[in-house]
């Protein structure tokens, strides 16, 4: 990382905010903003918050951050709302703010937004799903993230209402929180099987999920006549979807969301102008099993455009 | 004094593992009560796998804890030891056979590590372990680049596989894991190791005088701790079928958990493994009865919070009655 | 006769109390040598320092005449030297058996205990009877906890320990302080038996009629230092004590009064 | 025996704070040569502001720890009070300053129910405070429906304000939580109570022998230390300026570490609630001057894993010389 | 004469162990009782239920012929009972000063300590230093820990605290097992002006000199009980010590022997 090179007053500084430390989802958006960064010659420098939805955390990096005298900070906030009026105070220092992956709350506390529209994502992945299932009555379970994580609660009410059902719909026979891990995906799978036998379809908040969801119907040997369709795009969800594991999955673009960032920093330290509004990254269906009415691309768009 | 015979059922309720065995009992009926699935050989089978890593990890945990120690990186070891056996596995043309032997020599290494810095330097192991945690879930990262590692050879996976006894699939895991409570419970018990362990939890001058190397006897301990995390991370691997690198990351307070609830106490010297895979099947089982009612995620976390109370309390005051 | 256990100089400070300040001492073959001393005079430090469990800070300790670096109470022990020390060194919740065994359990004969390292509790169980029966501490059973003994029957445990295992020396620090009378005595006997096995013992008490009885020589500790060796028979214990306390002083082998009041008080 | 008179320098290196005091001053020694925005007054005010929200809680950890307890669940409570005063002051239509009452007594309420359990039923305070952790946790998350709480009237987030110590802004928030340790250090060295605190860690049997009330003291312990996890709630919301269901979720470990990088011992009866002070700043100096150093996240937490150690081993070396 | 502190039948258990039989106590105004007995005879047990320690499971107590719950120590203390308890009831990382005032600390006169509740450190340090003094315990500083005290000073402590503050009755379960010959001998001298004072003692010891210097009465407790009470004048050292152990009973004041082979072996 770029953080070898001590601290010089001679290049400008961005900064880079996480959710977390680990997610591979952010990891790439570290590579996007790292890649950037060197073309740019600025000096990037990262911090995460503990866990999903840290708030604190996210906080006093931005705080450290204007303490350190960056141009601009790019943040996937962990609470839409509670970081605003750090937001705030630095902008109000002159500091450029773009919030990527996900929006604030309201969404112009920042100058940008460069992200995917994670309701969008779950819409997409929703309506796959209806139709795959082509009429079966389908029995779903819901494996999410975590209680009160905006994202999670955006994928989720999206593919709810890309398939075509509201909250609370007696189709949907099995809900539990995952924190998005492996390991838990695979356990609550199992739990709901043990209560649920007949699930046909599973919806994940992200691919490790969907991972232990396959994991756990193997073990059953459901693993053929059960959907399970993702959220995320990461390589190693693209190749289980390629090798027939995950039906199909949103795909969003982590790389493109930081690069775009650190470059519109960029432009501001030269004396360019402040990036405004909601810059769209996009979001893909990746599936080889396509349906008719909703637009998707295969494996090999897939996993040449992956990220992890 | 006028001496009383015990008789065979006092002696039971006298036994430190009989409040915990009670509670996973209690839990277990009221669960067969409130839903039709809960009372099969199957859910059985699959309770004992969810809580197989856990449980393992609180082998090396209850060890610890027997000394007056507390560990919260096992969680962090097992994770990153995890990944090195997939890794290398995976990645280096090592035979898997001898990626898992570096996987568990990892972490008995960290175990070591922590040994030596709780008794060459005296540090506190709670700070010790916290410390090491943030290490090791930093190395973690770092080594696997945040990739999940897939695609492994069938020797990582083998312990998934299952056999039957009569209607049941059984994983070669559970009965690993199974295999393992048995061997630490003779050895704390019938062992002159296991005897020194308890002596050191008691107070580590008093084993000190007597002539036990405290200090080799400590580091012996924190290592095959580790080793044991390593055995975990086998488990979890052949569970998952993958590395991944976020695994582990609430296994220390869940593994303190088990060995709480199954009666070790926390200051050293008092308590015992057997105790620990109850506490672990309590956990298991909570978590498996709730979400067969069909109970939301938020509420189980309700419940399971009350009912880790519940549980030490009536372990508690059954032996209060006792007394 | 060289002696068995000798010490020369010995300093221990802690902080900025001194506790021994250049202490001497001489254990001579087959004799019950008595140390005595105020509180606080140094003589839990002295035997610490010589049987490993604390570390000198100057000072220099033979064994048999040649000079020995005792590490640990574990190298005290190979040397032959069993200590019971004031703080009962006993594991609480571990029972009676257990403790006695403890560092040198017996294991099962044959591949149970050479592969399985099964530890052979039965007789160990049987060993510890008959060690606690010839000490005469009444105990209803072996396998309870040492918690759940009164302080008295803890020290006799700790005794018993000692007395099985030494093989050299046997240090005692104040083991008849939590002793009923009974006990005591029997305490006394075991270790005149101990001696007439040839076996030298250490014994630190504040119990003048036991010292008398039993020591063939006193070692009078006082302010971190060795002031007086003396036999029995050659002082009152009024003498003793006076120089216990620094109110008499030897010299040459006679008492010599240094404190006229403190000696007028104590009746000399 | 000799006795040497205590010169000065020899009593300051002995007091239990010396050593983190000394760690403390070794790192913004670092980070000032390392960084030139380190060491100016504004950062050190931020700094403060950092960690004025898990001090506070370290208060409340200090109080129990001294007992030979520990408690888990603070943060928790912390974001429950947080949720509780922001959400009353901005949708019930009570006085701001009544929700702030509300809100500290509910964290107050918590702290008692933790000291009954701990008491009544004589549970291990670790497994106590897991499992209200688990309940406040989720009750968290009921009760504000996953929902930030927005638009506090000024009252709630007055202590986010500043004013001018020559050119550094300083926070009220800020002063609050230094009066706030100096009061708990008034509290434990100069009163009885403080004085009782200690010598309940120590033993509790000497404590109740010696008369005091000892359930009484623990239930007051964890009381107040309750309080303050409510005043740390007003601090958090203050700082944040919203009422955050995610909140703290990592703090009880947080704090720990705060308490023990200030020399207190984890069994109780040892230690000063100004060294808690000092640990807590540790932490946030690191986490300040690398960031300022433009060390990537995951080096960061690495670093502070071996810094974590390194500060109680240098803590623990010092005071072996001084033996 | 009503007994100042009487006891009928307590019973107390732990598990299958019975600590106390069906135990009976009476204390004179005035006396110093000596209470004697094997160890684990339950003498600890006796007065741990006299004092609030311990809830016996049947059996009452009475203060001044009233019947009384004590509950916990702190009544006791408030009922003017001080003990002295085997097991060092101190607080180790403490000092001397504040250990001596524990539960009863001086405040600062005036607002400081009304409101404030700030602590009189000084007055307790100068008031501590001449209850030590009284019974001319030699330390070099009130400030030092008491863990960094030798085992006989720390039971100083204890005593110097509960004679300084008994109002009623002060019982000491072994206060000199740990003492030094000089400080024994202050703490008999501490009892002796307590007695002066008007004021009764309970002292457990095992140490018969000691008992027989300084007892007005003795209670013999065997096996959870009291099996007899009577005047050290009226009996031997021997024969007291055979009455311990049960070679001898007590029927109506005269001695029976019962055990005649034990009997003959302590020589009577
Ligand atoms: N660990 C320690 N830390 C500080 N001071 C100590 C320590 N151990 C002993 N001392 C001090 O050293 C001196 C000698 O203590 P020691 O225990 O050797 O005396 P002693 O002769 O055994 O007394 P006693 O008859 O009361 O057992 C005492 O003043 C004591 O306070
Ligand atoms: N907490 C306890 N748990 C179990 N048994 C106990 C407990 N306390 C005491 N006992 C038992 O009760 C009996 C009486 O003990 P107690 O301490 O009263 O004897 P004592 O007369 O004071 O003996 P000593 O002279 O050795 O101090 C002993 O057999 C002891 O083992
Ligand atoms: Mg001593
Ligand atoms: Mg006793």
């Amino acid at each position: 990382g770029g953080g070898e090179q001590k601290a010089s007053t001679s290049s400008a500084k961005v900064g880079l905010i996480t959710k977390t430390e680990t997610n591979p989802f952010f990891v790439k958006m570290k590579e996007g903003a790292q890649k950037a960064a060197k073309a740019e010659g600025m000096e990037l420098m990262t911090a995460a918050g503990k866990f999903d939805g840290d708030n604190a955390s996210q906080l006093t990096a931005i705080e450290n951050m204007v303490a350190a005298g960056v141009k601009g900070i790019l943040i996937t906030p962990n609470d839409t709302k509670a970081i605003v009026p750090a937001i705030k105070k630095a902008r109000d220092a002159g500091v450029v703010v773009i919030a990527l992956d996900t929006p604030t709350d309201p969404q112009d506390a920042t100058d940008a937004l460069f992200a995917t529209d994670n309701l969008k994502a779950g819409e997409l992945i929703g309506q796959y799903a209806k139709g795959a299932m082509a009429g079966k009555t389908a029995k779903i379970a819901t494996l999410d993230l975590a209680p009160g994580i905006t994202v999670g609660q955006l994928r989720h009410d999206g593919f709810l209402k890309g398939f075509g059902i509201a909250e609370g719909d007696p189709s949907v026979v099995c809900s539990q929180d995952t924190r998005g891990d492996q390991a838990k995906g695979q356990e609550a799978m199992e739990n709901c099987l043990q209560k649920a036998p007949d699930i046909n379809l599973v919806y994940t908040i992200n691919e490790p999920a969907a991972l232990g969801a396959y994991t756990a119907l193997k073990a059953k040997g459901r693993e053929k006549d059960v959907l399970i369709v993702s959220v995320d795009g990461g390589c190693t969800g693209v190749k289980a979807v390629k090798s027939g594991e995950i039906a199909a999955t949103s795909q969003q673009y982590p790389l493109k969301m930081a690069e775009d960032g650190v470059k519109a920093v960029a432009a501001v330290a030269k004396g360019g102008a402040k990036p405004k509004g909601y810059t769209d990254t996009g979001v893909t269906l990746i599936t080889d099993k396509a349906v008719q009415g909703v637009e998707a691309k295969d494996t090999a768009f897939g996993l040449a455009n992956c990220w992890g | 004094m006028a001496v009383m015979e015990a008789t065979l059922p006092r002696r039971i309720i006298s036994t430190p593992t009989a409040g915990p065995l009670g509670a996973l009992l209690l839990a277990c009926v009221f669960f067969a009560v409130n839903s039709d699935q809960f009372l099969t050989g199957g859910n059985f089978s699959l309770i004992i796998q969810q809580v197989m890593v856990v449980g393992t990890l609180a082998i090396g945990q209850t060890l610890i804890i027997l000394t007056a120690g507390i560990d919260l990186s096992n969680g962090a070891i097992m994770a990153f030891g995890g990944i090195v056996m997939t890794k290398l596995a995976v990645g280096s043309g090592l035979p898997p056979v001898l990626a898992i032997v570096a996987g568990i020599a990892v972490c008995a290494a960290f175990g070591l590590a922590n040994g030596l810095l709780v008794t060459k330097i005296s540090l506190p192991p709670f700070i010790v372990t916290l410390g090491m945690l943030n290490v090791v879930f930093a190395l973690t990262h770092i080594y696997s680049e945040d990739q999940t590692v897939t695609d492994l050879p069938a020797a990582l996976t083998f312990l998934g596989q299952t056999f039957k006894i009569g209607e049941t699939n059984v994983t070669y895991g559970s009965l690993l894991t199974i295999l393992l409570f048995l061997f630490f419970a003779y050895v704390l018990g019938q062992t002159a190791w296991g005897r020194h362990v308890y002596a050191l939890g008691n107070s580590q001058e008093v084993a000190r005088l007597t002539g036990i190397r405290t200090q080799r006897l400590t580091i012996s301990v924190y290592t095959i701790a580790g080793l044991v995390y390593g055995i975990a991370a086998l488990l979890l691997v052949s569970r998952t079928g993958v590395g991944d690198p976020q695994a582990g990351q609430t296994d220390n307070l869940d593994s303190i958990t088990a060995v709480v609830l199954g009666g070790t106490s926390l200051f050293g010297g008092r308590g015992l493994v057997i105790g620990t895979l109850i506490g672990a099947l309590i956990v298991g089982v909570f978590r498996n009865g709730l979400q067969l009612m069909g109970v939301p995620s938020i509420y189980q976390t309700l419940i399971t919070g009350i009912l880790v109370i519940l549980a030490v309390t009536v372990d508690q005051l059954s032996r209060r009655r006792t007394r | 006769m060289t002696p068995v256990l000798q010490a020369r100089g010995l300093v221990k400070r802690y902080g900025h109390v001194v506790a021994l300040d250049g202490a001497d001492f001489d254990l001579m073959p087959g004799e019950v040598l008595a140390v005595i001393g105020d509180n606080g005079a140094g003589k839990t430090s002295l035997i610490k320092a010589l049987t490993g469990a604390l570390q000198p800070d100057e000072g220099e300790i033979l064994l048999d005449g040649k000079s020995v670096r005792i590490r640990n109470p574990l190298e005290a022990r190979r040397l032959g030297i069993e200590t019971v020390y004031q703080e009962l060194a006993v594991a609480a919740s571990l029972d009676i058996a257990t403790n006695l065994f403890l560092g040198r359990e017996l294991r099962k004969p044959g591949l149970l205990g050479t592969i399985f390292r099964k530890l052979d509790k039965k007789r160990m169980r049987e060993e510890s009877a008959n060690h606690m029966a010839d000490l005469k501490i009444g105990l209803r059973s072996l396998t309870q906890p040492v918690e759940s003994l009164s302080g008295g029957q803890r020290q006799g445990v700790a005794v018993a320990r000692a007395v099985a295992w030494a093989r050299h020396v046997v240090v005692m620090d104040e083991p008849t302080a939590a002793l009923g009378v009974k006990e005591s005595g029997q305490v006394l006997d075991m270790i005149k038996r101990v001696r007439d096995r040839g076996m030298p013992v250490v014994l630190i008490s504040h119990n003048m009629p036991h010292v008398f009885e039993i020591a063939d020589r006193i070692h009078v500790q006082r302010l971190g230092r060795r002031v007086a060796q003396i036999k029995p028979g050659d002082h009152s214990m009024a003498e003793v004590v006076a120089i216990m306390t620094g109110a008499l002083q030897v010299s040459e082998g006679k008492s010599v009064v240094t404190d006229k009041d403190a000696a007028e008080a104590i009746g000399l």
